[in-house]
């Protein structure tokens, strides 16, 4: 069954069709990315399902639910959760605090209770910072608990968004572009750790991004985005050879470097 | 359609409930003031226009607030103290003195020049004095806190003023020139509000302009967008600040002037009030914007002459003037709720992740 | 022993001063915020009042000034700070009636004794409200003035139709009440009664509502409200169609040089009530005098007169009731002084002949109305 | 450092030049003629002579600190002697022009003051050479030894500062030592030569000592044991909490009234802390829930005319809070979709509302109008009134201990970072799962609480209210004071309660110039400590977290 | 003598010793690029070039002058024109308004004509939007705009960071050959890029940063064919 499934979704901006009448369907634990030249839509698409953008048109299911007129943080409890183009942590937070926020979601003690300390807001605390110190360490942040999220280096700042966005415990991950601004190495490091989260939590992982290595290396279905429109989706092997995906958004020189890459990379993955 | 009312939630309801009881209150003033009819047409358009002079004022002050903002992201609560310093100090050391000798009625022309340029003098003295020491030394520190020195900087300047020309209010001289009225919009209006409406529009014209046309006009739009790549543009962001502002601080200075001629005298604190109107106005017409300081500062001007009447006259309230600012600041949330970026301010982008 | 200090028997204690001492009194006025002018002008008239008194039972007198701040917290503050102060024998205080009400409640607690130049709220000296006992004032009480306003418009002028403006003072609305009630008792017209707010500078809505009262244009128009407000209302009266032939009218909050200046050409013909201060007397002359090489001009406000004449009814009752030891020093007692100040009778001020009653209103309650021509205030009733 | 300019004669005439100005500038708007006759040290020194030499004196030394090493005392008589100039301008202008017509405040015997009644030429030369002697004399402290530097400078900065407060102090001393001693100390407002003296040589003593002995005791208290020094703080608590219950006899009557005045304000920056400090909302207007807690009060309880129940404070109490919590939600919704400084107008313009209904002649028949609601009786407790400030200072006392209590609970609970992540990303915060409208409601809501509490003790204190006591400036304090103490730290929202509410108090001597020390004071402190006086935790770690995080390399080989 | 040389400096960010020692130089005509890890300290050294940050020991010389001591609004009218990461647009002026302030520094107005002339023939697509909004653009068009910017004050080097972030692959290629058709014009490129392959293709020469030191310099095609860039940089194991 798929997991979310968007019907012809349409966003404009005044006269700008900024996602025009989009249909995309994610099987549950799969791998998707999308891809497209800058400004198609894809950014934009993401806001929508996470209720930053009320569509124009047409609907958008997440497990058999419409997302509709519901507001961010209701579809975040729903089970979907996000990472952001340009980094948004708390950035005067620690990074323990942040992922503290992340679980708010599952936190159920009542504000009064803080202020009579109840033993059931402080098993709550307890546990709420076990597991964020758990996530912690499963992003590979061990021991940074404390530091602020705005100091520390870009790479673990997106380590750590990833963190925050696991510890609602989503059913469907969104990625925007988490390998944007690192070199190749550590974009295979990410690419793997992405992985890691599909196989190990069944999470389902919908990606945006721009490096041609990631997305073929660890997508299982592609779908490509042009002024709003898709224009093509298919297994990475088809969109690298598709002509009009070539055209708009890879370029040749790309294209037919990645022919020769794609395999060695997912071999290694 | 159900499902769109199953998803409204309370805020969205409180919302409503805000304006629909705001807007139907108004109508059911309004209606009652009209059908008992207590002014006649011509009154009606007096509030008007009258509002419209007063309104210019706001919004000469209000072009000081928004300049800054636009470029600093902050609000200089000193900047009604630039309007009263520049007045203050032309009002004692030039208008007094020549009215005295009687030089003021001979040569209107010429003394009125001069007080202009002794106030804007003054008052641009005084902004980038207050520029330098209060606000520069703050430009990386947290938002609240040139926030706070601002409110330093205006209790420090009214009590500076007052220290130096006293607490009393200054009569400041009655210009024979301008002393009659003359008819416009067909009622009959002082001549002297008619010099504010018309010295208004030809300064905010000029200042629009300026900042749309010129090199240094969009050096500041440019420092205002991101200091850093301004300076690698070339652009001395310090002094296109202190440029900033000077030029508010300069409109700040004529509108005491034109403050001065229409209600002929002055004070140490005359700059709190209109300088707290002129932020209001700022904001409702959309901050950070020139064009919606002006249409934020005549419509502030229109609503607190013709608000109270029209809205609370038929209620029978009691000496219902007393809550024009009650008006002014309902206006300005019921608008806010309708248009968060004001009236004619650019809409800042939907939520954007 | 014979030559030792003056020895102490009041049952609220005494202000004891060795024999070089200094005697000291406090004063508790508005002389910061947009009201100072007020408050300065009656600190200028106490510390003229003590300059031109010299040494008082042998001592020279020093003035604590404090400020009140026009409100209710400053006057609390300042009272406890005086209060606090056993050297201090008396008040001139406070500025604001919003003041005065709980300063002379701090005041009264600790025995000390408080003597007005401007408070006029009617509730201060009423016993079924704010009264209490040690607080006095040389100001007049608001109910009189209205009335006598309106009986001048009434009477004298001849005028059927009137309206009142206030702004929202405690002050000046208690006044423009008074008016309202008793020109109405008198059987007037009261055709609008509204109020501006404070910091207003353009009246000409105001006024153009007022004009176009459903009664008509009023005959007779007053605005008890202070200098900034008074002067922008008298001015754009004349501007205002309807209103050219009214008669404008205000009180003492508008009754000054300053805002004779301040008012300039468009006060011609205006009436002003006001205590009666025909300060006819050499006294005021000297008092200006002193005034203008002390403080650099005339008097800004009114009520320097009444702070003169509290601070003197001070000193009278200081050197009456002050018990001079044989070495020189003084013991002034608490309780004395209130019995002192509240028989105070008769007394010749600028201000008037001073009695006081056993609620503590001491002013000599002639109000007389002035026109105001050439910048000149020239009295004219009764 | 490298990068330094050098500093030169000019720069030297320069900061002589400032400092001349603003000693000009102090005249002119008054400050000295008003303390002219104040003496500060009797016979000595009055207060108008420390203004006129304090400025040039700090400048010098500022110089001396830069002068090249070879020519300190030159360029140090340069900045004095330069200094001067300007107050010698001002001299030449009065004594030649009528200036009085235009600067109110250059009297005749300001110009007396200034030149310290010798007239305009002998004066004159006084001032210039006692400037530039001042400078000087700053140049050779600076050129000592920091061991003897800085307790002479302790020393005399406590002397001045006994001197500035001496009106305080005369009558504290006066209570706990009777009349006869203090007046050996201190005698209407002055220091005595001797008893300064002795003090400024005691405490350049004990501050020597310390200096010298303080790395050893420092040392010693490092070496103590963590339960050691746990115990010490147990101590150090229960030693706190004994002086906050007796402080009212410490401080008589006055500073308990003072004291209160602060307590109120803290109650009342607490409750902007949580709305501003914690939930980042910029609140403009939060004087509206004060004066909705202070009528609330006033009317349930004043025996006067507009009392409508004259129930006692203690029933009148909650009734007042909870009608604030109300009102904060109220006022609180329209604005929940409005950010920072739209926020920040539409809540001044919710204060303004409240005031000017409040002042209103439409509700005047209900709530008093202009003439305010009198007759508010005081608290009792048990039986007895609290009339005293001593008294009342422990209903403030709980007041703040409890809203303490709340905020730190919640600060450190779900709530608390709810509001932090809030106020540091709301559209984030919001796809967090976080319900905006609960969580900033909630904020308002508890602020409003603490405000109407504050406010309805105010009404009692005070015992009548008027409406002029809820005006902008009050927001405007109590917004000024939780930044200058640290946002969003409790014990900063005293010590800049301390600051803003209790110096100004304590300040009454300054009379109509303490707005314009407020004002300066503002700046000064801003500029100095912007992060404000006593910065919450997360600040102190922004300013140094930079020391804790380990270097990138750790953290790539932490996965 | 070379046209930039950067003599060991070291700069801070607060307590954040961010670079360690830097040392480089740029020859007149060259495209040098630098490539290092996230948080390298390659952005910061291009800061501290352009005056932005102040080098707290070592200096910067620019044609044999030192220029560490210049404000930066100075620093265009010596010759350097930088390209910051993230584009650095001014979002709410016009494409043509961009292009204005990037001529700020010209004095000889009458010659923008043809340097407009010349930024248009490389990105018609500026061209064709010269009176749209700049932050409307889409994110490619961005960057061209940053780039041509940039040219318009005719700069003897110019300072590019990461150029290709965040741009769909057909951009990225553009953007290079951009690169090299401008410095084939004659300005100096001193280029910072993750994409350590596309810029050691363009590249003359090369800096390898970690951790704010520079740990390798040669030649583009040394560095390409260098085992332990190869591993690290350009994602071959
Ligand atoms: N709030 C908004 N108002 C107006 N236009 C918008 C808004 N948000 C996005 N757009 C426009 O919608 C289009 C799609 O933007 P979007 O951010 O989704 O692109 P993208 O595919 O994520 O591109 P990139 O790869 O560069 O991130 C762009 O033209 C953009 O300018
Ligand atoms: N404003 C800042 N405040 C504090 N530290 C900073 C700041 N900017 C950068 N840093 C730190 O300085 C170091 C160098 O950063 P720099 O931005 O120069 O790296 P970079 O090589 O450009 O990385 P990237 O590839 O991510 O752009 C990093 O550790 C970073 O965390
Ligand atoms: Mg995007
Ligand atoms: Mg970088």
């Amino acid at each position: 069954m798929s997991i979310l499934s968007a019907k012809n979704v349409t966003k404009r901006f005044g006269g700008l069709v900024a996602v025009g009448n989009l249909n995309i369907d994610l099987e549950e634990g799969s791998i998707v990315s999308i891809i497209g030249p800058n400004g198609a839509g894809k950014t934009t698409f993401f806001n929508c399902v996470t209720g930053f953008y009320q569509v124009t048109e047409g609907e958008i299911l997440f497990d058999g639910q419409s997302l509709n007129h519901r507001s961010t943080d209701l579809i975040t409890r729903l089970g979907i959760s996000r990472t952001y183009q340009n980094i948004r942590l708390f950035a005067n937070m620690t990074t323990i605090e942040n992922i503290l926020v992340g679980e708010h979601p599952h936190l159920k003690t009542f504000w009064a209770e803080a202020i009579f300390r109840t033993p059931r807001f402080l098993k709550e605390e307890k546990d709420a910072e076990a597991e964020a110190r758990r996530l912690l360490r499963y992003v590979g942040l061990a021991g940074l608990g404390d530091s602020l999220a705005r100091n520390l280096p870009y790479g673990a700042q997106r380590r750590l968004e990833i963190a925050r966005a696991l510890a609602s415990k989503p059913k469907l991950l969104l990625l925007d572009e988490p390998t944007a601004g690192m070199n190749p190495n550590e974009s295979a490091e990410m690419m793997r750790f992405i992985k890691n989260l599909r196989d190990d939590l069944g999470i389902t992982i919908l990606l945006i991004e721009h490096d041609m290595r990631v997305v073929m290396g660890i997508s299982e279905h592609i779908h490509v985005l042009d002024f709003g429109q898709k224009i093509a989706e298919g297994s990475p092997k088809e969109i690298q050879r598709n002509p009009r995906v070539i055209e708009a958004y890879l370029g040749r020189g790309a294209a037919s470097g990645l022919e020769k890459q794609t395999d060695g990379i997912s071999a290694t993955v | 359609m159900q499902r769109r009312l199953q998803n409204i939630n309370y805020l969205d309801f409180v919302l409503w409930f805000i304006r629909v009881s705001i807007i139907v209150f108004v109508a059911w003033g309004t209606i009652a003031t009209l059908l008992d009819n207590p002014y006649s047409a011509d009154v009606w358009v007096n509030f008007t226009v009258l509002g419209l002079a007063q309104g210019s004022m706001y919004a000469l002050i209000a072009i000081g607030y928004t300049l800054v903002y636009g470029v600093l992201f902050m609000i200089n609560f000193a900047h009604g103290e630039f309007f009263m310093s520049g007045i203050m100090t032309a009002t004692v050391f030039i208008a007094g003195p020549l009215s005295a000798s009687g030089y003021l009625n001979n040569h209107p022309v010429i003394s009125l020049l001069l007080i202009l340029v002794v106030s804007m003098i003054t008052s641009v003295g005084v902004a980038i004095l207050t520029e330098r020491v209060a606000y520069r030394p703050l430009r990386k520190a947290p938002r609240l806190v040139p926030l706070i020195t601002a409110l330093g900087a205006s209790t420090f300047l009214q009590y500076t003023f007052r220290g130096l020309f006293g607490s009393e209010v200054k009569p400041f001289p009655q210009v024979e020139a301008l002393s009659g009225k003359i008819s416009f919009l067909g009622t009959e209006i002082l001549q002297t509000q008619m010099v504010v409406i018309i010295a208004t529009v030809i300064m905010l014209v000029g200042l629009y302009l300026f900042v749309m046309r010129t090199k240094t006009g969009k050096a500041i739009r440019a420092v205002a967008e991101d200091k850093d790549v301004a300076a690698l543009m070339g652009i001395d962001v310090d002094r296109t600040i202190a440029i900033t502002f000077a030029l508010g601080a300069s409109m700040a200075g004529a509108a005491g002037v034109l403050y001065a001629l229409v209600f002929r005298q002055v004070h140490f604190y005359m700059g709190f009030l209109p300088g707290l109107k002129a932020f209001t106005a700022a904001v409702l017409g959309g901050i950070g914007s020139i064009p919606g300081a002006a249409v934020g500062g005549l419509f502030l001007g229109i609503f607190e002459s013709v608000g109270p009447p029209l809205f609370l006259d038929g209620l029978n309230v009691p000496a219902y003037h007393q809550l024009k600012d009650v008006i002014t600041f309902t206006l300005l949330v019921l608008v806010l709720i309708f248009r968060p970026q004001g009236i004619v301010g650019e809409r800042l982008a939907e939520k954007k992740a | 022993g014979p030559s030792g200090p003056a020895e102490c028997a009041d049952e609220l204690g005494c202000a004891e001063y060795g024999p070089d001492d200094p005697i000291r009194i406090a004063s508790a006025l508005v002389i910061t915020g947009p009201d100072a002018q007020l408050g300065l002008d009656s600190q200028h008239g106490v510390e003229i009042a003590i300059a031109m008194r010299g040494d008082v039972a042998g001592h020279s007198v020093e003035l604590q000034a404090e400020d009140d701040g026009c409100n209710a917290e400053g006057g609390q503050a300042a009272g406890q700070k005086i209060v606090s102060d056993p050297s201090i024998v008396a008040v001139v205080g406070t500025s604001c009636s919003g003041a005065g009400v709980p300063m002379s409640k701090v005041i009264s607690e600790a025995g000390y004794v408080m003597v007005s130049p401007s408070n006029t709220a009617p509730s201060l000296t009423d016993p079924a409200q704010a009264f209490n006992p040690g607080y006095l004032r040389t100001a007049h009480n608001d109910k009189v003035q209205g009335a006598a306003m309106a009986k001048f418009a009434y009477e004298v002028l001849g005028l059927k139709t009137a309206a009142a403006i206030h702004d929202g003072d405690p002050y000046t609305e208690g006044l423009a009440n008074a008016f309202r009630e008793s020109f109405e008792g008198m059987g007037g017209k009261v055709v609008a009664f509204t109020a501006v707010s404070k910091g207003d500078t353009d009246m000409k809505p105001v006024l153009t509502a007022v004009a176009a009262s459903e009664g008509g244009a009023p005959e007779f128009l007053f605005f008890p409200v202070f200098t900034a407000e008074c002067a922008f209302l008298a001015k754009q009266t004349k501007e205002v169609s309807g209103l050219e032939n009214t008669i404008a009218a205000a009180a003492d909050g508008c009754f000054s040089a300053a805002a004779a200046e301040a008012i300039g050409e468009a006060g011609n013909g205006m009436y002003f009530s006001g205590p009666d201060l025909s300060f006819s007397g050499d006294t005021y002359v000297t008092f200006k005098q002193q005034y203008n090489t002390l403080f650099g001009s005339d008097p800004i406000s009114v009520f320097h007169a009444h702070a003169f004449d509290a601070t003197n009814m001070i000193f009278d009752c200081i050197e009456s009731v002050g018990v001079t030891g044989a070495d020189g020093s003084l013991s002034v007692g608490r309780a004395a002084m209130r019995t002192c100040l509240y028989a105070t009778s008769g007394f010749q001020g600028i201000t008037g002949t001073l009695t006081c009653n056993q609620y503590g209103d001491c002013a000599d309650p002639k109000i007389s109305v002035s026109i105001l021509e050439n910048s000149e205030y020239k009295r004219i009733w009764p | 450092m490298s990068n330094e300019k050098k500093f030169t004669l000019r720069n030297a005439i320069n900061q002589g030049l400032l400092a001349g100005l603003i000693t000009t500038l102090i005249s002119t708007v008054g400050m000295v003629e008003l303390f002219s006759q104040r003496q500060l040290i009797a016979g000595v020194m009055t207060m108008a002579q420390l203004f006129i030499f304090l400025i040039p004196a700090l400048i010098s030394f500022q110089t001396a600190r830069k002068a090249p090493k070879n020519s300190i005392l030159l360029f140090s008589a340069v900045t004095s002697f330069f200094a001067s100039l300007p107050v010698l301008v001002l001299i030449l202008l009065a004594s030649t022009f009528g200036l009085r017509r235009f600067l109110i405040n250059v009297s005749p015997s300001l110009i007396e003051t200034l030149t310290f009644g010798q007239g305009p030429l002998v004066g004159s030369l006084i001032l210039v050479l006692a400037t530039t002697a001042v400078g000087v004399a700053a140049a050779f402290v600076d050129q000592m030894d920091e061991k003897i530097r800085k307790p002479i400078l302790a020393g005399l900065m406590w002397t001045i500062l006994v001197g500035t407060f001496s009106e305080i102090l005369q009558e504290r001393l006066r209570a706990f030592f009777g009349i006869g001693f203090t007046n050996l100390i201190i005698k209407s407002k002055a220091l005595q030569p001797v008893a300064a003296l002795i003090f400024l040589v005691v405490v350049t003593a004990i501050s020597y000592f310390w200096q010298q002995r303080g790395d050893s005791i420092k040392k010693g208290l490092a070496s103590q044991s963590a339960t050691q020094r746990r115990n010490m703080t147990y101590a150090q608590r229960i030693a706190f909490f004994v002086l906050l219950l007796i402080l009212p006899l410490l401080l008589g009557s006055y500073l308990s009234e003072v004291t209160n005045n602060v307590g109120i304000y803290v109650l009342m920056g607490l409750g902007l802390n949580i709305v501003v400090g914690f939930a980042g909302l910029l609140d403009l207007g939060y004087v509206a829930f004060f004066a909705i807690g202070a009528y609330v009060m006033a009317i349930l309880t004043s025996e006067g005319f507009l009392g409508v129940a004259q129930t006692s404070f203690w029933l009148a109490l909650p009734v007042s809070v909870i009608t604030a919590v109300i009102a904060g939600i109220l006022l609180g919704t329209p604005v929940l979709r409005m950010r920072g400084d739209y926020l920040a107008i539409v809540t001044l313009g919710f204060g303004e509302i409240i005031r000017i209904m409040a002042n209103s002649d439409l509700l005047k028949p209900y709530i008093g109008g202009a003439q305010g609601v009198l007759q508010i009786p005081k608290p009792s407790f048990f039986g007895t009134s609290l009339i005293q400030p001593g008294q009342l200072y422990y209903v403030v006392l709980a007041g703040v201990l409890l809203a303490w209590f709340v905020s730190t609970r919640l600060s450190n609970s779900r709530l608390g970072r709810q509001w932090m992540a809030m106020r540091e990303d709301e559209d984030v915060a919001e796809a967090m799962g976080i319900n905006l409208v609960n969580t900033k409601l909630l904020a308002f809501a508890i602020g409003a609480g603490f405000s109407g509490l504050s406010g309805a003790i105010f009404a009692s204190k005070l015992t009548s209210i008027f409406p002029h006591s809820f005006n902008l400036l009050i927001s405007i304090n109590v917004l000024s004071l939780i930044i200058v103490g640290g946002m969003g730290s409790l014990p900063g929202v005293v010590v800049g309660s301390l600051i803003l509410v209790g110096l100004p108090e304590l300040l009454r001597e300054f009379a109509e110039f303490r707005p314009w020390m407020y004002g300066a004071l503002l700046i000064v402190m801003m500029l100095a400590k912007p992060e404000g006086f006593w910065p919450s935790a997360i600040q102190k770690r922004e300013l140094h977290a930079d020391e804790e995080s380990p270097p990138v390399e750790e953290v790539a080989a932490a996965d | 003598m070379p046209m930039l040389e950067v003599n060991n400096i070291h700069t801070y960010y607060g307590n954040i010793h961010a670079l360690k020692g830097i040392t480089l130089t740029v020859e007149e005509g060259e495209i040098v690029t630098l490539i290092g890890a996230n948080g390298a300290g390659k952005t910061t050294t291009l800061r501290t070039i352009s005056a932005l940050l102040r080098p707290r020991q070592g200096n910067v010389l620019f044609e044999g002058e030192d220029i560490s001591k210049i404000p930066a609004h100075q620093m265009i009218y010596q010759g350097v024109a930088m390209v910051p990461e993230g584009r650095g647009i001014f979002a709410r002026l016009s494409v043509s308004e961009n292009l204005d302030m990037g001529a700020y520094s010209r004095k000889d107005t009458q010659n923008l004509g043809k340097d407009l002339d010349r930024v248009f023939t490389l990105f018609p697509r500026l061209k064709e939007r010269r009176s749209q909004v700049a932050g409307t653009l889409s994110g490619g068009e961005q960057q061209m705009l940053a780039i041509g910017r940039a040219m318009m004050s005719h700069p003897r080097l110019l300072l590019l960071d990461e150029p290709s972030m965040g741009l769909a692959p057909v951009l990225v290629e553009a953007i290079f050959d951009t690169v090299a058709a401008i410095n084939k014009e004659g300005t100096t490129v001193l280029l910072v890029e993750q994409n350590a392959t596309m810029a050691l293709s363009v590249a003359n020469r090369g800096y390898v940063l970690q951790t704010g030191e520079i740990v390798l310099s040669d030649s583009a095609q040394n560095l390409s064919k260098n085992e332990m860039v190869q591993k690290a940089y350009l994602g071959m194991e």
